[in-house]
């Protein structure tokens, strides 16, 4: 089972193709699996699809994708915080979907766990209904959404084993447990990496049934990407 | 009145509908002051859609944790009986009804209690975030804003004109001049700030009100 | 907050009244609310419906309220282990619809997270898809399948605080967290009844959000149902 | 041949089966007995529905724990790197495609890979349990059985005769006397066991055999 770990960055994600469709779990800068972004950046890999929630600061996680314009289209629920991606999506580099961030995580929990479509009354009467199917359940308008899947996801935990199981800290935790079972291969990093037997079985968040590689991180910012005082933003 | 009294009218006013041992996830800017305001006999157990229940305050400079942050990127800190969740346990939690009470912003709402405030068609489009899931599926759904547009228009309109957050949502509407409440028979005019009319309500309205059956109170605290 | 707590079982489960439906934890006899269902046996309440994994035995978990004919509908996954309980559906007596375990689970998950119906390839082509809508996904035939809610859970979990925060211990999970996100009124028993601020927050499984009552169980048998020596069993 | 060495012909033959790694569910009964059988070279990992990975043994008398025990309710033993879950979770697993190998025991298999192992009409109901999830999301699905019924009648059928518990999910059969794939082409015997002809298992099959065109093999371990 050791074969799950491997020495660095660069070595996980050696079979990233161009045009990959690719998870990036963490809210924010919070939670991202920032070694792995950075290797990516390194590789140079073009027309990815890339799927997160965030798109990140443009000096931070998903931005260097976007500064190196390594990224074809984007599947995310909020991106008012990058300029830069801004000005792509204006001038027409960059495809984007917008999706509720309740219907994007479900979606990729489907996918996870094997159910090709459900429906949700969220979004019914908006624009994230539009091209969709609808119907009534008990009086309530509900949208048919498609389970959704990717060839590779990056997470970034807290504490993992050699067999891949996995703790998050904090909120830290957000998309990259569900992330984690929905690709065909899952790529963890973590800041701890421990002997199997070293973390407590009630309290794995991920099981390492989902996990095909991990490995330590090799440098952790830890970045906060908002202050409540916006003069301190940045350091 | 100065926007901060505005603004802080609003934020007490909202504060007043917190109940004791409720769940209340608050969104960004205006209704994230409302936690600051908690009448101190009761408790509130705040939720962050990112993945926490038992939002603490912000922390002191320096003393920010990067793995505990809420939905506005902010870092906040952990209180007793937290925990944390992931976000499909988070959003399970939103649509099923769980969380007693949301007060959110609106760039307009309208007599159906359709609400919109996520996008401006021709600005970019910055997303959704989680406000389609909240409005769909908190218990009580309150609007917190500014009664009109800086350039004076109405915000709360006969049917809303930018692209719809949710359809027929919004449960009250609270504002610089009023509160308002939503519902299957249109607007209901409750309350109204100290020193305004109805007549100047109604003129600030695009939307039809009623006038609360039992009379309009003035709105507390002012 | 400190309000959830009752005194004791008859306490917690003084408004269930003739006719309810009731979710019941646990798996065969392992995480069973079992101080719940002997209040409900005393209190005798009649013409219930109970979801449950499975119907417990004669003497033990649900068995108990099958003796006294409280129940009127059962909807499990598998009955096999109870010869009182076939001889009452034989008989007419009781009602049984049977889901499968994953689909049981999913569809009351469904119930406690606000989606209505979902698609999923279990069951396609048996039984279980009699009655019911199918449709195909990429060339696979699905089910859909309706959420489930209940107006009354009753779980047991290993440890618990005033606010309701709960933490399992070991398989004795199971159904539990699920069930407790969809029903009206949820009911948890716990065997350590701790201070608001004793769990650690990364690892409660419950959060406190969907448990409205919350007592110390008053005795458990800690029952093991089956033993690989069936001699052995039953003691 | 006796029946104890039929049973473990076939554990022994199913046990061979398992990969370096993988993550295994096994069934009650005849199944459940290939955990005894895991070649020394390897570590498998074992699942049980009720929401644990990483079983391990049936703990000595007196040191049974009643919050841990399998599918079966047996009582199991913890292992280095295991975890527990609930319910949903355990079912996402075996839905989405992530437990490599499901060996099941059946009632009657067929020509489409059909299985039905979970009801006799007539006799009572005792519910599918998680059989249906499980021969739907295991990447593979293996049956262990004896070829023929009690009475001498054929199990490996041209159609389910008993209502299914999946259709087209078989991907190998192994019994006393043979090793079966099921397939888009129909069944295909690949291996047969010691002392038995290819014509014995034909005889003893209704459904309709291909013959492995690279030839039929002894079946291993003996």
């Amino acid at each position: 089972m050791s074969h799950k770990v491997v020495r660095g960055s660069d070595e996980a994600i050696r079979d990233v193709g161009e045009g990959a469709t690719i998870f990036l779990g963490g809210f924010g800068l919070c939670g991202i699996p920032e070694n792995l972004i950075r290797a990516l950046a390194r590789r140079g890999t073009k027309d990815l699809t890339l799927i997160s929630n965030n798109v990140g600061t443009t000096e931070r996680g998903i931005g260097l994708l976007l500064v190196a314009r390594q990224v074809r289209r984007m599947i995310a629920s909020y991106v008012g915080e990058n300029e830069l991606f801004e000005r792509q999506v204006l001038a027409g580099e960059l495809e984007l979907e917008l999706v509720p961030q309740g219907t994007l995580v479900e979606r990729i929990r489907a996918g996870g766990a094997g159910l090709p479509a459900f429906y949700t009354p969220t979004g019914f009467g908006t624009p994230a209904a539009e091209g969709k199917e609808t119907r009534d359940f008990g009086g309530r308008g509900c949208v048919l959404e498609r389970a959704l899947r990717a060839d590779f996801a990056f997470v970034k935990a807290h504490r993992g084993d050699r067999d891949g199981n996995l703790v998050y800290r904090g909120t830290a935790r957000n998309f990259n447990p569900i992330m984690a079972t929905a690709a065909d291969t899952t790529i963890a990093e973590v800041e701890h990496l421990v002997e199997t037997g070293a973390l407590d079985p009630a309290h794995v968040h991920t099981p390492g049934i989902y996990v095909d590689r991990i490995l330590r991180g090799e440098r952790y910012d830890r970045a906060i990407e908002q202050r409540a005082d916006r003069q301190a933003r940045g350091r | 009145m100065t926007e901060r009294s505005s603004r802080e009218r609003i934020v007490r006013r909202a504060a007043a509908e917190l109940r004791d041992g409720s769940y209340v996830n608050l969104g960004i800017g205006l209704p994230s002051e409302v936690a600051d305001h908690v009448p101190p006999d009761i408790r509130v157990i705040f939720h962050t859609e990112n993945g926490m229940l038992g939002v603490g305050r912000t922390p002191p400079p320096g003393e920010e944790d990067p793995d505990l942050v809420n939905a506005s990127k902010l870092p906040v800190t952990p209180t007793e009986g937290c925990s944390y969740f992931d976000s499909a346990d988070s959003f399970a939690m939103i649509r099923g009804g769980h969380i007693d009470l949301t007060v959110l912003g609106a760039l307009e709402v309208d007599e159906r209690g359709n609400l919109a405030n996520w996008t401006v068609p021709g600005r970019l489009v910055k997303g959704m975030g989680g406000a389609m899931d909240l409005v769909t599926g908190a218990r009580r759904v309150i609007v917190v804003m500014t009664h009109r547009t800086r350039d004076g228009g109405p915000k709360i309109l006969r049917r809303c004109r930018l692209p719809l957050t949710g359809a027929g949502v919004v449960d009250r509407i609270i504002t610089d001049l009023a509160v308002i409440d939503a519902g299957a028979g249109g607007l209901t005019l409750r309350e109204i700030a100290p020193g305004i009319t109805i007549e100047q309500v109604v003129d600030a309205t695009e939307g039809r009100l009623a006038i609360d059956p039992e009379g309009v109170r003035p709105m507390e605290p002012a």
